[in-house]
């Protein structure tokens, strides 16, 4: 149902090759880009204040798809596990914000991307280890990251500029002449950027995992040793993951800190942090970009709902509903890992080839 | 139709004109290394004449009988065409013939050289070539597995292309002076017929005959460029010959090749063709296995499926011929369109299909309706290889499932005293190679040639009905008419019946063999927990006989209602030991049941059938796919049906 | 057939691999020449496998010396051994099982693919046109070894005869100069031994590869081998061609007279 | 130069200038380690027994610790709030065998651990609302453990060992002990180490898997009580007790994940090792680096020694 099949055959490798080779999917994605780019900022989502829909709900889910496509980049498909992601993010906000306040003239974009190499490779140098470990070992080295840079968040003065609040804040800042980040920036203006970011992001990384470099990191998650034996380095395909997904976190801390919160101390980057992108991912299902963005927008949106129907329909009070969402969740990620361990990408992947295949079961 | 036989009236003519009218079109596709390779009328005309050349180089002389064998490509059909451009004629055969019988074609037709798909059958040939008188050479596809055979008398396609596309002044006059030379009354190919009785005949059409009877059939369901079909079938069979070559040169369509025969549905559903030929068996499979994967739907679609497929089966015929549905009915339609019949449309690969035929084969009406109904403009077509085809076509109002529909232009029926089917056609053949004996037999004087079938002409639609094989139809002891082929497609209606053979001629009542379909009754059994390892376990399941017993009444009944056939009813039936099988020579290899044949070789099980006798033991020898032979012995358990009186319509 | 003297290919000299006090392989020098099936055969746990990894690099044996294409060979990680142009299959099938037959193929395609990180994330140009021409090339060996019909499908899910069919492709899919099979048709039945020997001489006539295989089921070496070396409990008994290792009292006793 | 001086000279000249201070440090970090390894015992014993990665052990010793504390608060007998709590550990590892491992049984390790995660989320949600995320002091005193230090004059100056110190040594390696011998000694810790080895092999001298991992997890939760009463002890019990207890992790990697030894010489190492540290290193470095340095130690060890002390090496075989 829905897809239409028949007929759709390609007669060029690249057609094949593409994204969406299905008509449908492209209808998809078009009523995605009208939505969001259009019906969204005008009307806000059904329901909800129209500031809640964009500041609490819209931003923040776009930021986090980001930052999960990194983290999904590193686990979902290179098969190498971190409990960083939360510092690596840090690293990321840090240094846009040293860049901008160092050299006040430069680019948003510019400063972004920077930021975004030297989280990469701040990933590197700790997933250096990755090379003689694997599993369980790795997650210990990457929290040996998680802790370090967090506690260097605190203590090395000179990352927040000698703050007597120890945050970073956006300073106003402008592009093209228009104010980008900072308190006096539109809420719109900083929508569109972070959606043009994501989509140009996912773009990227839906290339790279298509093609050879793509290829390497799945070869090493699938089987290591007959990766290796077809040439691959592990040490290059490794780091590589960890650069590149460290690359997309520290972009998406920059962007939580400047373009959605505004200030922010250590504790935005704490393990709990970490915890909640790596739920993300496994919710919405390890080596899907599609799960890159269920897992993301389920993980912020459920809870961010349930507080809010919990308090204005029940009463109940901030602190039940925090610890109730919180019980959700974990009891989430058990729920997902033994009945649907592919997360709500598989759902999803089931439900398309249900349509596909309809009325047929196979 | 006269601009076609008037000026274009041989295959380089027509190809010429696609070449300057279509260059850029699309004309042939091959799913070929995971995508659809493309080639247009421009391109495939280029391959065509540098084939043509390479295959004059070669030594091709005019008059050359040259043999084409393998499945469906495009190379294959250039070679058709290459030997056609430079005066040789085309031997299209069958790629599944074992040896022998490609021996006795070879040497009937005293061919020269062979073009070839794979290694399979380059083996094929040479073990036969030292037998084979005058042959020369053999060019293959495929090099695949060739490499280190003596390649003194073997070469490769893409060699002779190479060959072909040399500057060689010499090489292009050749062309020219030998595609000059062919004119309507060349010959265009030499097919074999099946043969369903005895050893097969060459018939041979000139290009005249051919491009007569397919411009009519273009014109008269309006074939265009834009028009691409699935070629599938084998190109030795006529029909495949007639559609893919004749019908897509004359209308410029678009050929699509397949990968292979186990991606047929799969590559059928991505080319999503506009128009489609299948043959009665083909529509039976599609439908079985559409109501074997329902069955496996969960019970909400299930449930949809079978509310939606009554609803079209009230009203989607009307709907497609256009004919006046109330609104309700037309909503629920759409509605059953969107749920259930576009998507499966879409699952077989009909989505876009505008005119489907059938042909071949009588279709039972159970099944040319199921695919009606659900929006699919199944037609059929009457022919024959001797007539290049087409003789009865049916109009887009005016279908029925069981006439076969009014002659196209360029042919005269008429019906013998016999009842024999007599017919003159712009497409008849010119004659049996090397058989005047035969030729004189079937083709009169006056050109009037005889089908072998017997028909009428039905009053109420003008329309041609088939009866059967002429024959084939006798009579019973009683004087009703035995007419064996209406009742085996009432049987093979069922998912669960295969093949059906029907006997009765003088005799007393009729009685039959079964042969049960094992995706069917396989997945039937397994729902049961009915564990079997082989055909023959299966086929002596007593339950799978109850079902049968069920079956065979149903057309009991059905055929009860027909004055003409309720003397075809079956009193007993057997469900057959082994699967009828080409390689036994039981079946044709399109699947036409040889009655004669089988009548003989099962000599014990019909006395068996009209005795007393409520089981009968057999041995019968068969054919392993690798050419071995060995014995199968069986006890086979006869079953009585029911019979029902002659009911007058209740209508 | 010996008009000319066959140029060797690889040479291994005096190989000893031991696992802490464990030998598994000793003394063992044999050759391989450009073009032959190679066969190396002998019972379970005779040293066969820790041979084929000694060759590509993943064990590093304690003496010996292995010389390839005229050269000795320095030690190697199996990545450095597999850009010399050494590919190979394995015996419990090592496939990518997240991937699709076509995308496990094209992973043997890595090492010619070389266009950097800037071109794959635009996924065009130059980056595109490598996949493109890439892919075509894996599509001949997808045809080539008749796995058309599974292109698409996971390789989790297919039988076990096809996933050491698509295996193979994506070994041939390197190119190899040596192509190392083990134990090819390891849990195979009749019917799939003999399309695997069919592929296997299909490659070597093909494409020229030369190939050495593992075994411990002499009868299927016999037919295809132009070669066979024998061990057993990690030395060398006997090399030579089929019908003279077949007649070697050595081998006899040691190998053809224990049933199995 | 002078940064040499102040990484390489200074911080010894310092330990040999004022030794007590030095000897203090040490006992301060012998406690410490002695509770590391405790805790890092419980991971290596549901290690191995069901090849779990549970990284909600932390977690079940602030959940130990708080339920121990709540309950008291509730009015109830000191000693039946420790049976209360032992009953709640025994349900726990209950519930745990039955809607986790049983249905992630066969699972790749990456996904049992993940289902730890999400374990702990569902601990924290749960004793946050039930018994409030408030740091609250614990009850030692009540439960009869002896307060208040002594103070021993040593190197000119003075040591002191705090009362409840001295406890928490005596009984963590007095458990430590016990378990040691019941787990090679007795027929259920042999059960476990078959469990280990192979699950047919455990089946098939009789014990049944779900009861082992039931047992592993409640003695887990023992251990998580004991650790909890007395790193509650030293500090406040509050969530922050979870930091405390995710050391266990570099303990591991120190001492293998499967070695009993190593998990004891794995925990003296880090908390000896982060004491020192912290007091003649961490001053120059702005302080509070005892929450990395443990990490850190792990991944030199990562880099040089993967296995671990103890740990098994793997030889990998295609």
């Amino acid at each position: 149902m829905f897809y239409k099949e028949t007929g759709q055959f390609k007669s060029r490798y690249k057609d094949e090759l593409a994204a969406f080779p299905l008509f449908e999917d492209k209808i998809g994605i078009g009523i995605l880009c009208v939505l969001t780019f259009l019906v969204i900022p005008m009307f806000g989502l059904p329901g909800l204040n129209y500031e809640f829909a964009m500041g609490a709900i819209m931003i923040p889910c776009m930021i986090f798809i980001i930052m999960t496509l990194g983290l999904n980049i590193l686990l979902g498909f290179a098969g190498q596990i971190s409990l960083g992601t939360g510092a690596f993010s840090g690293v990321g906000a840090y240094a846009f914000y040293k860049f901008i306040t160092i050299f006040p003239d430069i680019n948003i974009i510019i400063a972004l991307v920077l930021s975004g190499l030297v989280s990469a490779v701040v990933g590197v140098i700790f997933g250096l280890p990755s090379l003689k470990i694997k599993g369980f070992y790795l997650i210990v080295a990457t929290l040996a990251a998680q802790f370090f840079l967090t506690w260097a968040f605190i203590r090395v003065a000179w990352l927040y500029n000698y703050n007597a609040s120890g945050a970073i804040e956006g300073p106003n800042k402008e592009m093209f002449g228009i104010i980008m980040i900072g308190p006096q920036s539109a809420g719109m203006t900083r929508y569109y950027f972070v959606l043009v970011t994501l989509i140009v992001l996912t773009w990227l990384a839906s290339n790279v995992i298509r093609g050879r470099i793509g290829r390497s990191w799945m070869m090493i998650r699938d089987m290591d040793i007959a990766a290796e034996l077809i040439g691959i380095r592990p040490l290059v395909a490794k780091l590589s993951a960890f650069a590149f997904s460290s690359f997309y976190i520290g972009i998406a801390g920059a962007l939580m800190v400047f373009f959605w919160l505004g200030a922010a101390e250590a504790e935005s980057f704490d393990i709990n942090h970490s915890f909640l992108y790596l739920f993300m991912v496994i919710i919405g299902g390890l080596g899907s970009i599609t799960g890159s963005y269920m897992g993301a927008i389920f993980v912020w949106v459920v809870p961010v709902l349930i507080k809010e129907i919990g308090k204005s329909a029940f009463g109940f009070d901030a602190f039940v509903m925090e610890n109730f969402s919180t019980i959700l969740l974990g009891a989430m990620i058990i729920i997902i890992l033994i009945l649907e361990p592919h997360g709500l990408a598989r759902l999803w992947q089931i439900a398309k080839q249900k349509l596909r295949l309809w009325p047929f079961p196979y | 139709m006269t601009e076609n036989s008037a000026v274009l009236d041989t295959m380089p003519k027509l190809l010429a004109r696609n070449v300057s009218k279509f260059g850029d079109s699309p004309a042939f596709r091959e799913k070929d290394l995971g995508i659809w390779q493309t080639w247009t009328w421009k391109e495939s005309s280029e391959e065509i004449h540098k084939l043509s050349k390479g295959l004059i180089k070669l030594g091709v002389q005019e008059g050359d009988h040259v043999a084409v064998i393998g499945r469906n490509r495009p190379s294959l059909y250039w070679s058709l065409l290459a030997c056609q451009h430079i005066g040789a004629i085309p031997v299209p055969l069958y790629q599944d013939a074992v040896a022998e019988e490609m021996e006795y074609i070879l040497s009937h037709c005293g061919a020269s050289f062979a073009i070839v798909g794979d290694q399979e059958q380059v083996d094929k040939i040479l073990e036969i070539s030292d037998r084979l008188k005058g042959f020369k050479d053999i060019v293959f596809v495929d090099p695949k597995g060739l490499r280190k055979y003596d390649k003194k008398n073997l070469h490769s396609i893409s060699d002779i292309l190479e060959i072909g596309s040399g500057d060689s002044a010499e090489l292009d006059k050749e062309l020219k002076r030998r595609v000059e030379k062919v004119i309507g009354d060349t010959t265009c190919v030499l097919l074999y017929t099946s043969g369903t009785t005895g050893k097969s005949k060459g018939v041979v059409q000139t290009h005249r005959a051919i491009i007569g009877a397919s411009g009519g059939a273009n014109q008269h369901d309006s074939w265009t460029h834009h028009d691409y079909l699935l070629s599938y079938l084998p190109m030795a069979w006529v029909g495949d010959f007639m559609i893919s070559v004749a019908q897509g040169m004359g209308a410029g369509a678009c050929i699509n090749c397949p990968e292979g025969p186990e991606t047929m549905q799969v590559d059928l559903r991505e080319i999503g063709p506009s128009i489609f030929f299948g043959p009665p068996p083909l529509w039976e499979r599609l439908k079985t296995s559409v109501f074997i994967r329902i069955e496996d739907a969960a019970f909400f679609k299930k449930v949809a499926f079978k509310y939606f497929m009554a609803h079209a089966e009230k009203v989607g015929r009307d709907i497609l011929e256009k004919r006046k549905v109330g609104l309700l009915d037309r909503l629920k339609y759409s509605l059953g369109n969107f749920l259930i019949y576009a998507p499966l449309k879409n699952m077989l690969g009909f989505s876009n299909v505008r005119i489907a035929y059938t042909a071949g084969d009588l279709i039972s009406a159970e099944l040319f309706d199921f695919y009606r109904s659900l929006g699919i403009n199944l037609k059929q077509l009457y022919g024959q290889t001797e007539a290049s085809v087409f003789l009865t076509m049916q109009g887009n109002d005016e279908v029925f499932s069981d006439t076969v529909g009014k002659p196209i232009e360029g042919v005269e029926l008429k019906i013998a005293p016999s009842g024999e089917i007599l017919y003159k056609s712009v497409g008849s053949f010119k004659e049996y190679y090397k058989n005047p004996k035969a030729t004189g037999e079937t083709k009169d004087k006056d050109g009037w040639v005889a089908t072998g079938d017997a028909g009428y002409i039905d009053e109420d639609t003008g329309q041609l009905r088939i009866i059967d094989r002429a024959k084939d139809v006798g009579k019973l002891k009683n004087g009703a008419l035995f007419a064996p082929k209406y009742v085996e497609n009432k049987l093979k209606f069922f998912p669960n019946i295969l093949e059906a053979v029907l006997f009765g001629d003088k005799k007393e009542f009729c009685v039959a063999f079964l042969n049960i379909d094992m995706t069917a009754v396989g997945n039937w059994a397994e729902k049961n927990n009915i564990s079997y390892s082989s055909y023959q376990e299966l086929a002596s399941n007593s339950e799978v006989a109850n079902i049968l017993k069920e079956h065979v009444e149903d057309v009991n009944m059905a055929l009860a209602k027909d004055s003409m056939m309720s003397g075809c009813q079956i009193r007993k039936f057997l469900v057959l030991h082994k699967e009828l099988d080409p390689d036994d020579g039981e079946i044709t290899r399109t699947r036409k049941v040889k009655r004669a044949f089988i009548n003989e070789k099962y000599d014990d099980l019909v006395s068996a059938l009209y005795s007393d006798n409520g089981s009968v033991d057999t041995k019968t020898e068969v054919t392993y796919e690798d050419g071995r032979k060995g014995y199968l012995e069986a006890t086979l358990s006869i079953v009585d049906a029911t019979i029902y009186q002659l009911q007058e319509a209740a209508e | 057939m010996n008009e000319k003297v066959p140029k060797i290919i690889m040479e291994v000299k005096n190989i000893n691999l031991r696992f802490g006090g464990v030998v598994a392989i000793q003394g063992v020098s044999f050759d391989i020449h450009e073009g032959e099936i190679r066969a190396i055969i002998g019972p379970n746990g005779a040293g066969k496998s820790s041979m084929l990894n000694v060759i590509n690099g993943f064990y590093h044996p304690q003496e010996g010396e292995i010389w390839f294409d005229g050269q000795k060979r320095p030690s190697m990680e199996p990545y450095e051994v597999a850009k010399t142009g050494i590919a190979r299959t394995f015996q419990n099938i090592a496939l990518f099982k997240g991937m699709t037959t076509i995308e496990n193929v094209m992973t043997g395609r890595q090492l010619q693919m070389n266009k950097n990180i800037f071109w794959q994330m635009l996924r065009y140009g130059p980056a595109i046109e490598e996949e493109v021409q890439h892919r075509k090339r894996c599509e001949e060996i997808i045809d080539f070894l008749e796995i058309n019909h599974i292109r698409k499908t996971p390789v989790g899910s297919l039988p076990y005869g096809l996933q050491k069919r698509v295996e193979l492709a994506r070994a041939l899919a390197m190119e190899p100069n040596l192509l190392l099979l083990d134990e090819p048709m390891a849990g195979m039945n009749v019917e799939e031994k003999q399309d695997m020997s069919r592929f296997i001489v299909e490659v070597n006539e093909e494409f020229g590869t030369t190939i050495a295989l593992i075994e411990h089921d002499m009868a299927v070496v016999m037919d295809l081998a132009d070669r066979v070396v024998v061990l057993d409990y990690g030395k060398l008994l006997a090399d030579g061609t089929p019908k003279e290792v077949q007649s070697n009292q050595a081998v006899i006793d040691a190998y053809l007279g224990v049933p199995h | 130069m002078e940064i040499l001086h102040m990484i390489f000279i200074a911080p010894f000249l310092d330990m040999v200038a004022l030794p007590d201070l030095f000897f203090q440090g040490l006992w301060d970090g012998f406690v410490g380690g002695t509770l590391y390894a405790l805790l890092a015992l419980g991971f290596v014993l549901i290690f191995k027994a069901s090849g779990v990665f549970n990284f909600s052990q932390p977690i079940l010793m602030v959940l130990a610790a708080l339920a121990l504390v709540s309950f008291y608060e509730m009015g109830i007998n000191p000693w039946i709030s420790v049976a209360l709590v032992l009953f709640l550990m025994y349900a726990l590892a209950f519930g745990v065998e039955r809607v986790i491992l049983r249905n992630l049984v066969n699972q790749d390790g990456n996904i049992l651990f993940m289902s730890t995660i999400g374990l702990t989320f569902v601990i924290i949600g749960a004793a946050q609302w039930i018994f409030g995320g408030v740091p609250r002091s614990m009850i030692h005193a009540e439960l009869g453990f002896p307060v208040g230090s002594s103070e021993w004059p040593m190197f000119g100056g003075a040591v002191y060992f705090e009362h409840i110190d001295i406890s928490a040594v005596v009984l963590a390696s007095s458990l430590i002990a016990i378990l040691a011998v019941f787990f090679s000694k007795t027929k259920i810790g042999r059960g476990l180490r078959a469990v280990a080895d192979d699950h047919q092999a455990a089946l098939s001298v009789g014990i049944s898997l779900n009861q082992i991992w039931v047992i592993v997890w409640f003695v887990a939760g023992i251990v998580a009580l004991v650790g909890g009463l007395f790193w509650g002890a030293r500090s406040d019990v509050s969530f922050a007790l979870q930091i405390i207890g995710l050391k266990a992790l570099p303990v591991l990697i120190i001492g293998g994940f499967t070695s009993v030894p190593g998990a004891i010489i794995g925990g003296l190492i880090i908390g000896l090792g982060e004491k020192i540290f912290e007091i003649y290193w961490g001053p120059m470095m702005g302080g509070s680096v005892e929450g990395w340095f443990a990490y850190v130690i792990a991944l030199v060890f990562l880099l040089f020694k993967p296995q671990g002390l103890f740990g098994e090496k793997i030889i990998e075989r295609v």
